[in-house]
């Protein structure tokens, strides 16, 4: 069993201090070790972004792809070798944004990786412009009116798109956080966690403050039960998606189980050579 | 040799009629090589497939057709220039006519009548084959043994039927028609040949180079070697995702290779365009990948269903920033398979994307090929520098150097799963570690250690191969597709004519051109685009002299190796013409 | 001429300190350039910003520095090596430590204290111009102005305190420092001018240029550009848009370029990639598009804030299929502002997407500008060839021909709202009317229809253009912000040399850059990539022979003048070098 | 008032016969004559698919873009001249698969062009393979086996992605779609019509017959109410989406009336150069 400190790189942040993204690697790291994953059976991808550096602080295969990208690499990944656990996560730019198609395409997928949103509802990493989940009336340097879009609800979205698996976390409240992605990552099918994740140096109006206000956290309510759509659709409705929980999950069978013939194997530990008789099943097609 | 064409709407089965002919012919020991003219539509518009059937081996087509059978009038009209003296045979129901001053003959026979006296006009096309079986004289058993076969699994019914509508139309040919049957074609040789097309050997390759997950998306001409491994990977455990859009097919196949399994992805212009962002990260974090592009009618959507190689250019420097990348060409459908294996091969021990050009021409046309071209189980891999276990164990605490510099610039990687192995891959500059480095001195050996490992391809590979004589007062230099159309003419041209073809367009193989092209007097550069672009790459790397011309061509048509002869011709001395 | 540099951590000012500095300098009548180094980092990780003043124009950063303002120690190790005997001023607050053997004079004042006694230790900065405008010999006066219409929104208690730090910094100085204040700039020129970026100059000119609709995506170095157009365009009633993702921006430009309307996008390498597909959509439909790249360290994320100029193969030749694709190179922040306004004048005259090819050297580096050189009303704005309403109301019942062949290639298009101008603009290959075509013969036509018409783009812009003596020894080439490094070298180059910038790099001024480089005896091509991309084109071109060397650097630094003065040097003979 | 007649090209059409989008085609000419619309003020833009060679076929400015992104092209078209009644048109491949990314954001920035998804669950101008939304268990040459991917519900997105105005019509029930055209482009913000328009060729399953049994009509439900977010999201899940008629439509403003000081004149109309007082104004903010 690895600890806390064998997932840690030991390398320098380059993120500004007090940021959100700090309690979200932290969380990372204790659901790393609570589900008993081990560093070189650990794959990280990551997207561009202030988020996407994360994969420079946990001692794990990491793959730091291009902007809005991380979710097909994860499941290339995944199918190359389907013994690995494969966390994903990345910016609300990232995601949302230029990674809008894949993220809706994962969902339908469902294979077995737990996607991890860094959401400051801002563009950290280029200094300060309005993302997809930026409010109405948000100013920046892009927006100095304030944003004229509706904002983007990932969870609903989520939801409706038949995700397995969908939660919302807050990088300061770290046991429920760590606890959501332990259960994300224990999930058998595509896992998605948004995080909020305060910007401290570009978003004044989502503080810590107040999300700690806003914020309602499932786990405190009781009797909320996730395992259904239609009340998962209500409460993320009622609430404006300013909750904290489990929102929705169900048994499901991943997309890796699915695949006619595909290997239980991981392909990685698989002979690379075909074998005569297959070969020869394959031409006689073509005959 | 005989060449052999159908022609009628599109949607009325010209495509699986056309393929009867060639897989029979094959099977009795011809060589075949069909051709196919088709539009960007589902139903209507006029199609047509040519079959050239020969006692040698044959990969291009040329001008002149034998025997056309016509399912409708146009396609009396738009072919019939070709026939110089040969037969047309007619469906009786549309009252075919004979274009003023035509040389050809025209045989009427109510195709649609018999079929539908069978019990269905879905067979007309069946009685077509046995008619065209009659004419070419090739032995109807075996057409009657090859539909028994093929509708086996509909039913009795439907087997005796297609059985009597092969059989009918033979004999009405040979009952109405004898004396017009004149077509000697030689004795078949033995052997044992498939009739396959270049996607079909790129994806036989991918399976024999240890390739087990395909990610794309469908587009002209390249579908075919998606759905091939849809249909094939099941038997060897591999998957085929059908993606989003090529952005995503192109991440995933990264994804895998970072995760040490064997990715491909294929697409043609539209999509290889959107690959070129995701193909730099591949580069830059070494991943190995493999991308097959099966060029077509550019730019934009162009000319979907039409034969081009304009994407050259593009491969070779499409995306942002400083890379080398590797381009094969294959030039024959073997090679197909060949380089299918060997790009699979070269991007892991180069740790970084492999392209494979081909073009339309090459990905769709079926021709004969000698099965034991394809031994697929006997096909080496290298599995590229990899640290063992034990070397990982013995780093210690010592981070891995992913990176390491080498005199090679190939640095040994470890695989996600391995004890010790843990690194950052990242499309930002990068230390030896992995770890995001700004320094100067560092970006510079970097930049040199990707650059210089993949000069190392040449000294593995010969990027440019060479048929011909010593002495040759010309070389026709071709790629892909062209290259079958160029052997073609050499066979017409007498003279001292060799030619020569790109296996490898990137790293440019610059020694070698510069020393296969010393001897010759004229250089004629053979391309299927507008803007010349093998010419203006040799010149790019300092090939280029008065010696050289260029012959182009870009309205969507292949060259015929007729034109290249007459156009060789032109350059050489007259004496030398024979 | 004096060099003025400050350093620290990144989110602690430096920015808007270099800034100060630059402008009042500017408004006095000295010529400033700014030079940034900075990360790809929000806060913390060394940044410093170096600025020149001087009395005649400048354009380029050399390595001497004649004043370092410190905010931390790592600033004085990695900067030190600069000084040359100047002058360190740092804050006493980190016990500053001048390292062995170092040529430099360490001067402390205690700059966060006295900010802090002054209210808040943000006024530090503050304290550092005051004490850098007393070591310069400028005017207290002059900063005094500028902050107190700086800081005039803030309040009078924000403007005193700051004009408080800097008198408090100047007077400090003057008490302590007195002995030290050798510098002379010598007398400022009068002139009205600007201290603006080449992205600055960019939005400026694609305002002055009608441009009003600007699709984007954020991305260093280009973001300036969006970002100045977002502030200015609701004066003009335009809009910007932030896109989703660059192909989004791309496809949203070409649809505004349909309707008639002047539309813009700019990127970033990464983004540019992303763009390619669509960029032949353009070309092919024949639809105005501006795209402004600003090249960055590449290739795939790779050094996001290091300067680089190594997209331009990839501008050329990126997408699939054969186009040409116009591509104007700036060399100076003047020449940006003169290029994104003729950008859009090309794009509309050639119906064809235009690339402005920036570096992030001339995107953010700030410098002294002529306001008249920058004359936004009266640019010339040309619409390019459109049918009158009479025009294609004569047409009747004639289906307009909006692809019509005509000797130069260009046809008159109509606009979505014009009567009888309907027509279908596509990117698969079309006819005259713009239906559709398969035919062989219309596709070559259209073809060269396309590729001939923007070969008149060298009729009307010079495309190479020369500075220097008639009968050079040397020549030196370069592109972008390298021009006004090679300028700055040529200064110190006494002999026979000459200078040579692109301002077109497609479709390539062929004959011009033969004609211009014909009398060189050498000739030094200078660019920021490892690929020597420019030298590539040169010789796809045919110019190329033993006369040429290569200057390449690719480690994210700009070229010093003082290292190209050394490298040409080698070159001349040694008795022209004085 | 343009006549039926005049929307017409005459060109030969290149679907196969009975293909659906024979009646999507007929509606969208019925609408665009019902607004009151003109070939010369009206503007198509058109994905790549079968569906997409819809723009040949109808007289008015027409641009065919790339796959996937004819949203954007839409966006730039209806900016740059605000006076044109602007359609856009694809297939369920262009819009849901690759154009995915697209499709959310237009649907959050609500500009007024109406989009008409030609929908026939399967790739018809590649020949057949497997589209977004296509039914799991659906046979296809990319999966033989059938589909193992959850289908998308392009309705129930809209809806939770805060869409204005969301409709799905059937290309058989010609008036009542061409009625939902209609009122599509009534509205002053994004509309989404998504229509069922069988492909005879390569999709065997979803076909005429099968929607004729299978499909609801709104318009024969009485009192349904279109005004209501919750309310549609039950009835598409309800119906899994098998229902025609005027889902959700809201009161609202487009996009292009909220831009900070965009001009009310269409672009294309002004004259370009910029006046010395504003330029002096803008020169101002560098001094
Ligand atoms: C193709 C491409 N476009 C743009 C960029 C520039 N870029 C880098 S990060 C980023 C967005 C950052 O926002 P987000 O994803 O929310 O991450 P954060 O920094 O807020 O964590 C952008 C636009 C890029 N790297 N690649
Ligand atoms: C970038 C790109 N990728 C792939 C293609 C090939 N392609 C053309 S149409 C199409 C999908 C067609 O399906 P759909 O959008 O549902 O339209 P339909 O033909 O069914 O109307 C594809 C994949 C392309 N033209 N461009
Ligand atoms: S800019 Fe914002 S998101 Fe980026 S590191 Fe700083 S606080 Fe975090
Ligand atoms: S293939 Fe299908 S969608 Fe395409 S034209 Fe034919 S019936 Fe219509
Ligand atoms: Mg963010
Ligand atoms: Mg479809």
């Amino acid at each position: 069993m690895a600890t806390l400190q064998e997932f840690r790189t030991g390398e320098k942040s380059w993120w500004c201090p007090g940021c959100g993204d700090f309690g979200v690697l932290t969380a990372m790291q204790k659901a790393l070790v609570a589900v008993g994953a081990s560093p070189d059976t650990t794959a990280i991808v990551a997207g561009i972004g202030c988020s996407g550096k994360i994969g420079n602080y946990i001692n794990s295969y990491n793959i730091h792809v291009t902007h809005g990208r991380a979710l097909p690499a994860a499941l290339g990944l995944k199918l190359a070798n389907r013994d690995l656990t494969v966390l994903v996560a990345g910016g609300d730019g990232d995601a949302y944004a230029i990674g809008m198609g894949h993220f809706m395409h994962a969902l339908r997928r469902n294979y077995n990786v737990t996607y991890i949103v860094m959401d400051n509802h801002v563009y950290g990493l280029t200094k300060g412009q309005t993302s997809p989940t930026s409010e109405e009336g948000f100013k920046t340097k892009t927006t100095p009116q304030g944003s004229i879009e509706r904002p983007i609800h990932p969870l609903m979205l989520a939801v409706s798109a038949g995700a397995t698996f969908v939660a919302q976390g807050f990088s300061s409240w770290q046991p429920q956080l760590a606890h959501l992605i332990q259960k994300g990552i224990e999930h058998p099918g595509f896992s998605l966690i948004n995080v909020i994740s305060p910007c401290v140096t570009y978003n004044k109006v989502n503080t810590y403050d107040w999300y700690k206000k806003t914020l309602k956290n499932l786990d405190e309510q009781s009797g909320y039960q996730p395992n259904d759509r239609s009340t998962a659709l209500a409460t993320l409705h009622q609430t404006e998606e300013l909750v904290t929980g489990l929102i929705y999950q169900e048994e499901t069978t991943p997309y890796e189980d699915l695949i006619p013939g595909f290997s239980q194997t991981p392909l990685v530990k698989q002979d690379p050579h075909v074998d005569p008789e297959t070969w020869n099943k394959i031409l006689a097609t073509l005959e | 040799m005989l060449a052999w064409k159908i022609g009628g709407d599109q949607g009325e089965g010209i495509d699986s009629t056309g393929d009867v002919l060639a897989t029979v012919a094959n099977r009795m020991g011809y060589y075949v090589y069909g051709y196919k003219h088709f539009s960007s539509r589902i139903r209507g518009g006029h199609t047509n497939y040519k079959v050239r059937i020969a006692t040698s081996r044959v990969e291009a087509t040329t001008r002149r057709t034998d025997i056309l059978v016509a399912l409708n009038q146009e396609t009396i009209d738009r072919n019939v220039h070709e026939l110089e003296g040969g037969l047309i045979l007619a469906d009786e129901s549309f009252s075919p006519v004979l274009p003023e001053g035509a040389d050809a003959h025209l045989l009427t026979l109510p195709l649609t009548n018999i079929a539908r006296s069978l019990g269905s006009i879905m067979m007309r096309n069946m009685v077509a084959v046995g008619a065209s079986a009659a004419l070419i004289q090739l032995p109807l058993d075996a057409f009657v043994d090859y539909v028994t076969v093929k509708f086996e699994k509909k039913g009795e019914a439907v087997v005796n039927a297609n059985r009597e509508a092969v059989t009918t139309g033979y004999q009405r040919v040979i009952d109405e028609y004898r004396a017009l049957l004149t077509f000697k074609l030689g004795d078949p040789s033995r052997g044992d040949r498939l009739v396959i097309t270049g996607n079909d050997a790129i994806a036989l390759g991918a399976i024999a180079g240890g390739c087990r997950l395909m990610y794309g998306y469908p587009i002209t001409p390249a579908t075919e070697i998606m759905e091939a491994l849809v249909r094939w990977f099941p038997s060897v455990g591999g998957a085929v995702v059908q993606m989003e859009d090529e952005l995503g097919s192109i991440t995933a196949v990264i994804g895998a290779g970072f995760a040490g399994a064997r990715a491909m992805t294929s697409s043609s212009g539209p999509g290889i365009s959107l690959m070129q962002e995701a193909m730099g990260l591949a580069s830059v974090a070494e991943i190995p990948a493999v991308i097959v592009d099966t060029q077509r009618g550019g730019p934009s959507t162009g000319m979907p269903t039409k034969q081009e190689q304009s994407d050259l250019l593009a491969l070779l420097h499409g995306g942002h920033g400083d890379t080398l990348r590797v381009v094969l060409t294959p030039g024959s459908v073997e090679e197909c398979f060949e380089d299918a294996v060997e790009a699979f091969n070269l991007a892991e021990q180069f740790q970084t994307p492999v392209i494979i050009a081909t073009d339309l021409s090459l990905a769709l046309w079926k021709q004969s090929v000698e099965r034991k071209s394809l031994n697929g189980p006997n096909v080496s891999i290298r599995k590229g520098s990899t640290l063992s276990p034990e070397d990982l164990l013995a780093l210690g605490e010592n981070v891995f150097q992913r990176y390491q510099f080498s005199p090679d610039g190939i640095s040994p990687r470890s695989l996600p799963g391995e004890k010790n192995g843990q690194y950052l891959a990242t499309g930002v500059e990068h230390g030896p570690s992995g770890k995001v480095s700004e320094d100067p001195a560092n970006r510079e050996r970097m930049m040199n250690k990707r650059l210089t490992k993949l000069l190392g391809v040449a000294a593995i590979r010969d990027g440019f191969r060479y048929e011909g004589p010593d002495h040759p007062e010309l070389i026709l230099v071709g790629i892909g597709s062209t290259v079958g159309i160029l052997r073609e003419a050499l066979h017409h041209l007498r003279g001292q004519v060799g030619l020569g073809w790109f296996r490898t367009l990137s790293p440019f193989p610059v020694d070698r051109v510069q020393s296969v092209l010393a001897p010759a007097k004229h250089i004629m550069v053979v391309e299927q685009n507008a803007l010349g672009q093998i010419r203006q790459l040799m010149a790019a790397h300092g090939v280029s002299d008065d010696r050289f011309t260029s012959y182009l061509k870009y309205d969507g048509v292949p060259f015929l190796p007729e034109e290249v002869v007459t156009r060789a011709m032109s350059l050489l001395s007259p004496v030398e013409v024979h």
